[in-house]
């Protein structure tokens, strides 16, 4: 699982640098992100946009990191391509994570 | 009726290569960009399936997918000769699945979306039991453009 | 080392799927517009052969390929069950049947280029008869980019 | 096998509306194109622009049509895409056809 980290002043940006986020990669991809989950960082942005390709679990993934965010710190999507944000609507996954286009969006409205 | 078959070995890194040829078919039968990555997902979770249900992640057996290209439809045939399904249990509304929103989120499964996303996606479904040989039909109907 | 095989009938209107495959396989692994095309024909002539020349056009048998994706090569093994071919003759020289010119052309065959082709384009190729099961192996290389 | 036939003048042009050449299509192309080869044009004009791929056998085929062409006739062949110019270039068939970018310009070419 190759992902990129880099902070943003106090917050962290996890950048999945894989194509596709499958059932092959699920489980890599939370021990990868797990690391850096509640390090201290009120948001953790993770950026999607190199992500083709996403499959239920996946997406089960993405989930089950922000079940474990702790209370208080955020979880933000950035960065989906046209096929990934289909399917975080066919599965509603989009009712319930705060997605912006690209990072600079996001670290813009969430600290201003 | 044209026809290709696709086979892979029973692991889970092996359907990535098996999703991009499935969703390069469905462009070319004509597909728009988006209806063909929703099938990929599809195939792709069936296959999966097959793999970590009906073979229980024994990597030592084979998927294998049919596609028939008909004049008004895509049918995918993903075969697997490990244990069966229960035919009633996947042919059931796995909607409920999908019902995600904030209040109900504590409780969320980080699984059991595949067979609705199959559901939500294709346009009929049919899972067939064999001795040796299971079926799992996933059919997508074109559209006239 | 990431494998899928691809199965047709051994029809020759079977092998434009096979072909349509194993360009957008070859697109994924990063060969050009142009390589991928060229391999795509030299699939297509080595599964026309095995259709023609092992089943003699014979419609109730499979032609199988097997792709398999090295880190620097892709591999491709043409798999028919019918009259093995002599290796000796497809191993040897056939880019005389590429010599067309103004002076030779009256006597230029319409037929014979398909292997003159794969020599062409393939970076090595090996034909292995067997009992009930010839193997025809393809080997392209990927230059580094 | 599907062919778009059109006269410009005294001269056929055969339009190939097939995108394959393929070993499966041969033999039908002969036939279909074979029927106005010599119907007494000086020039046909064959336009394969929707022609993406082609092989061993289509390349064959186009052959024997120019074998057959009757003294005096001439084959012209327009409207090559990348990958079918590619295929005439390997196999050298490029060296026994008069080739023109489309069939304009091999039309004005061949009649001013
Ligand atoms: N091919 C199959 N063979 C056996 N059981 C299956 C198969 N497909 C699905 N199942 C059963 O259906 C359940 C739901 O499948 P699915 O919705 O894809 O979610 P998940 O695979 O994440 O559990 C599986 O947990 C399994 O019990
Ligand atoms: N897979 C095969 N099985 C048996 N014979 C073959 C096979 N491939 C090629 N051959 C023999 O080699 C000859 C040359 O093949 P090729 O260069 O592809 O031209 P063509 O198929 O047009 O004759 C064939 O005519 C056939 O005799």
């Amino acid at each position: 699982m190759k992902i990129a980290e880099k902070q943003f002043g106090p917050n962290t940006v996890v950048q999945v640098l894989e194509q596709r986020l499958g059932a092959d990669k699920a489980v890599a991809f939370k021990d990868a992100v797990g690391r850096v989950l509640n390090n201290g960082n009120p948001q953790l942005y993770l950026d999607l946009s190199q992500v083709e390709f996403i499959d239920s679990s996946g997406l089960g993934a993405i989930l089950s990191l922000l079940k474990r965010m702790e209370k208080g710190r955020e979880l933000i999507i950035c960065g989906l391509t046209e096929p990934v944000a289909s399917m975080f609507k066919l599965t509603r996954m989009d009712r319930v994570f705060t997605i912006y286009k690209n990072v600079e969006q996001a670290v813009s409205a969430r600290t201003h | 009726m044209r026809k290709i078959t696709f086979k892979i070995e029973s692991r889970l890194d092996a359907t990535p290569l098996l999703g991009q040829m499935v969703n390069a078919l469905c462009s070319a039968a004509g597909l728009s960009p988006t209806d063909a990555g929703f099938v990929e997902v599809s195939v792709v979770e069936a296959a999966n399936n097959a793999i970590e249900h009906a073979y229980l992640g024994d990597p030592n057996n084979f998927v294998e997918v049919s596609v028939s290209l008909a004049p008004d439809a895509l049918i995918f045939d993903v075969f697997d000769s490990g244990k069966s399904a229960d035919p009633d249990f996947v042919h059931s509304n796995h909607q409920g699945a999908l019902s995600l929103s904030e209040e109900t989120l504590a409780h969320a499964s980080e699984r059991g979306r595949g067979l609705a996303i199959i559901q939500q996606v294709m346009d009929s479904i049919e899972y067939t039991p064999g001795s040796g040989r299971n079926r799992f039909r996933l059919i997508k109907r074109l559209r006239a453009t």
